[in-house]
């Protein structure tokens, strides 16, 4: 039966000789000789150190290319002239379905055209040099961030060449990712991904390690993105993971992203090991965009002044072409400029937000029940408590694709745009929680004449992209300025 | 007994969105509704028909290759003895080209009806009611009779 | 000797006679057919009707190009694409120095050639049915926007083309734009105008007047330009203007200029009298902008979000090409549609800052403080007091070029970036509000290990432009996260 | 007895933030100053330059058109007996020259210093103590006399 235990030195050795042999590149990993290598780098590319020390929110896009001249090319862009603190690396689709062969054709296919035949950075393909000679031509730490279920041979790959973190988690990067890969199958990889992370970390060489917070990206209620951040949390630590950054995805209330990024800092330090050092990423809304960059740079101005409120130690920042998908360069650096212009005139503002404290013990004690649940459902055994909540669907994600999710969790805004749950399915909530999540959108009902229903989960979804927080019924323009006068 | 209506996201598209939104309403609408999620193939789509002895099939499609994913279909439903009706909805072809022509090709294909990504999911169920000649069981008219 | 009077008929009468003959369009102004023009118009085109019945904030952008159908053009963009709410017309250099013939020529060469050689609409040169055929071609309401110290004959032939909103007054199109025009002069001048809307306004055809807030958009203290809105609202009503709206211009500190707008409406209904309907419009960042239009739109961002928060009337939006001067009209309805992007996402948030009230009463204090050194330097003769004050320096606009302001007072930032005063020069306040600017501005002069000089006010006046909020010294970086920690 | 200097933006240029600025420094510095303004002719500078029996003569343009605005400037301060010290900064080009062609140009005008905009205060006043030869009367060596 798979558990929360760590796992044996010669199990990891066993599975690493193993994984070696799926692509010809995992045989040049040497993990006594990647020590070094690490050891040879300065301490301004030590993501943790980096990370850790950092007394403003530090700023990292997303970004890659297939070829690694062109990878060095826009990652020295976004750091010269988007400013980035961090750089990234996002890897392929077909490395995140572990097509090594495809990734190679198309990496082929890039290098003889002035086209992009992959979505990302083939790194297993590349392999630990070319690895290396990237970590070797950028300035600041590089973080390896991909949407991989089975990342083992992603991660010996990469931590060999030098990257000194890596995002993802077993919950993170199945629900939201896949339709068919069991949580067991991808807890018992990641837990492979966490003790090789803690293996470098006990000779020094501390590996960051980055849940992805965001999830669906769909109007995710914070207290489950908090409970699966704080799970895989737990896993990574059992592994010997030591420098975990918790996620969380920007839903556009100013109010409730603080006091949520607030909880999860707050919850991280009350479940994480104390040895563990706990940092907080926030993303820039992951869900659609508005179809006009003028409107896009608003989304990510406000991005921006919530980073500046709330002060995670990073943001991830989007671009104001996220609308067409995947951005040039300069618009990557545009998101990341203006994402500072906003914290840096912000951030030394004595800004006091009424209602902070209340949302996040609301935060906090919805989290507390889903810990309690997932603890209760493994009798102890955080393992078993995920496969099980996640079964019964006391754990549940909303509009996972995923099978390993129930999927019935359905979110809407209340009348103050926070999100709110709307369909517990068999979530594990007491009543007094979902009484307060009901009386919220039965105010919003009130305000918009209708009843609740999946029409404002729908509303809601398509609202941001539409240019409002809240997607009230059409043809009642004068809602807007009719919800009290802040004057 | 309610009618079943099999629901899904056809070829490799993992666009789920769409499809949870529909199902909670064809659900409210009273509808038995089997959502096979995203990612499902042909096959899958005429077992569950099947299996399910449905009324109608609804197939979405985000990610623009709705054409492939569907070719053959409608033969796969003869094959397997199935006269079921067919909807097909979201966003069915990458370029720039009118809907009208869209809508044209894949009712040539053997869908009874087409519709964009704007489509209400209010408007898929009105035409379902009238396709499978339901009655609007209005939830006032049930209260009257129980 | 000058004072604060209204105009009689028959003076209004014999000035509008001697100005028709400055220009020739000055003869085609027919008062009474100029009404008929005004009733014939629907209600979405009066001005005072549409903003006055808003209720969420208009947005309104600045615009002028020489030529009517260009114009026209430019606006229709800016209505449909930018989706502006109210329109601006902006009016050339040379109008603005009654130089028709020099505007004359401009006018004729930008017919001639595809640049425009002036850099405004020369509403005078065009005349009374050229103004009727941009007002008839657009849907929005339109207002004459200048920096015109002699706006009179442009009153007159506006007015009669249709435009129901003036900008400007006799201090605050005097002290920021001219050197040597006394302010006896301005206020003379602007008493006429006043007395035209309100010759309008009595005959049912409302006029909105709009006192530039701004003034020389430099780190302008709240209190002084509240202060000169009220003087120039108060003289406007007395001529018999009843529709006034007030302004402010953004200082970039969130809290201060929530507290400045609640201020300038509670202060606006204080001192004007009760059959006047006042409005506040917000102006985003005055000062020098960014030389990147990313960081450009974080400084809109900012001022759409402040705007959400202290919900004014009407905002004059920027556009993120700010810094190299005129934008291009995709660039203009840009800045409206970011602006609107933040405002649509947070108007409907109940957003509580903290201290607003505090320095909301700071403001109100300082600001009846002036009034009150005004009053009494007119022995409560309005016009009087102001000739005394500004000859005092009771009253005193920093960075005036004006030599009919003293110009003595400088202002900085504190450590929250808050606008105080350094120098007060003869500024008309009481002590104990001296003190609370200086051991504000002592608090920041500790932050920052120097003393409090005028390089903090260098520094600060170019901070904007260069990325931040406060001018700190540069070398030290460690600043901005360690004021403070807000979890 | 303090040294006077005269100060000004020069022609049709409304930029008053640095000469405030400017100004105020000066003042702290121990300098007698006279502000001219903005908009201020030659004929101003001239004349205020004699009637102060000025020990410089500080001439700021910021708008692009300094060369014009500066042309003759040295010879009516010469027709007028006056043997001052002049600098001239701001932005004095409005091209892409580099400063050090834009420096040369003014210095053949007949400047004794050209500074650029990023100037900061006390680098033009540590010139004007050096140029006038002036002891620098630091705040602690005047308390130590008193």
């Amino acid at each position: 039966m798979l558990t929360d235990t760590r796992l044996a030195s010669d199990e990891l050795q066993r599975i690493a000789n193993e994984l070696r042999d799926n692509w010809h590149t995992g045989r040049e990993v040497d993990f006594e000789e990647a020590i070094a290598f690490h050891e040879s780098l300065p301490h301004s590319k030590e993501f943790a150190t980096v990370l850790e020390s950092a007394d403003a929110p530090l700023l990292q896009p997303r970004a890659g290319v297939p070829c690694l001249e062109e990878q060095i090319e826009l990652l020295r862009y976004l750091q010269d002239e988007g400013g980035a603190d961090l750089l990234p690396t996002t890897i392929d689709s077909y490395t995140r379905d572990n097509e090594y062969e495809k990734a190679e054709e198309g990496l082929a296919a890039s290098r003889n055209s002035p086209d992009n035949e992959l979505n990302g950075f083939p790194a297993v393909n590349h392999g630990v040099e070319d690895c290396r000679r990237l970590v070797r031509a950028l300035d600041a730490p590089i973080e390896v961030r991909h949407g991989t279920p089975d990342a083992r041979l992603l991660a010996m790959v990469t931590l060999a060449g030098g990257f000194q973190s890596f995002e993802g988690g077993p919950i993170s990067y199945n629900i939201p990712y896949t339709k068919e890969h069991s949580l067991a199958e991808t807890i018992e990889h990641w837990q492979f991904v966490d003790r090789l992370c803690g293996a470098y970390t006990e000779r020094g060489v501390t590996i960051n390690r980055e849940p992805f917070g965001p999830l669906t990206g769909t109007l995710v209620p914070p207290s489950i993105a908090i409970a699966v951040m704080l799970v895989e949390g737990l896993l990574a630590a059992t592994q010997g993971v030591r420098s975990l950054t918790l996620g969380y995805g920007q839903v556009g209330n100013l109010v409730q992203d603080v006091a949520a990024l607030r909880a999860l800092r707050s919850l991280g330090e009350e479940y994480l090991p104390d040895d563990v050092t706990v940092t907080t990423v926030f993303h820039e809304w992951m869900g659609g965009f508005p179809p006009d960059e003028a409107r896009a740079s608003g989304v990510i101005g406000l991005g921006g002044a919530t980073a500046a409120v709330a002060r995670p130690d990073k943001v991830i920042t989007k671009s104001p072409q996220e609308f067409q998908g995947v951005p040039t360069k300069e618009a990557n650096a545009s998101g990341l400029r203006t994402t500072r212009q906003l914290i840096d005139m912000l951030i030394e503002q004595d800004i006091d937000l009424g209602g902070i404290d209340d949302e996040q013990d609301l935060i906090e004690r919805t989290t507390h029940a889903l810990m309690d649940a997932v603890f209760d459902a493994g009798e102890g055994d955080v393992v078993q408590g995920v496969l099980n909540a996640f079964d019964s669907g006391a754990l549940d994600v909303p509009f996972a694709p995923s099978d390993a999710a129930k999927g019935a969790v359905l979110p809407a805004r209340d009348d103050d745009g926070r999100v709110r749950i709307f369909e517990f399915g068999d979530l594990a909530l007491p009543d007094d929680i979902k009484q307060i999540h009901a009386s919220r959108l039965g105010e919003r009902a009130r305000t918009e004449g209708r009843d609740e229903s999946f029409r404002m989960v729908a509303d809601d979804v398509d609202a941001i992209s539409d240019g409002k927080l809240i997607g009230r019924p059409t043809g009642d323009s004068d809602l807007a300025g009719g919800v009290g006068d802040a004057d | 007994m309610p009618e079943t209506v099999i629901l899904g996201v056809i070829g490799s598209d993992a666009h789920v969105v769409g499809i949870t939104i529909l199902e909670q309403a064809l659900s409210a609408a009273g509808f038995e509704v089997e959502n096979l999620g995203v990612q499902s193939s042909q096959e899958e789509f005429v077992e569950a028909a099947k299996a399910e002895d449905a009324g109608a099939v609804l197939v979405s499609s985000l990610y623009g290759h709705a054409r492939q994913d569907c070719e053959g279909f409608h033969e796969r439903l003869e094959e397997a003895g199935l006269d079921v009706l067919t909807y097909v909805g979201g966003n069915l072809s990458v370029g720039q080209d009118d809907f009208e022509s869209t809508r044209e090709r894949f009712r040539e294909m053997g869908f009874d009806r087409v519709f964009d990504a704007e489509t209400d999911p209010e408007e898929a169920i009105a035409s379902l009611r009238r396709d499978l000649q339901l009655t609007t069981t209005e939830p006032e008219a049930v209260r009257v009779d129980s």
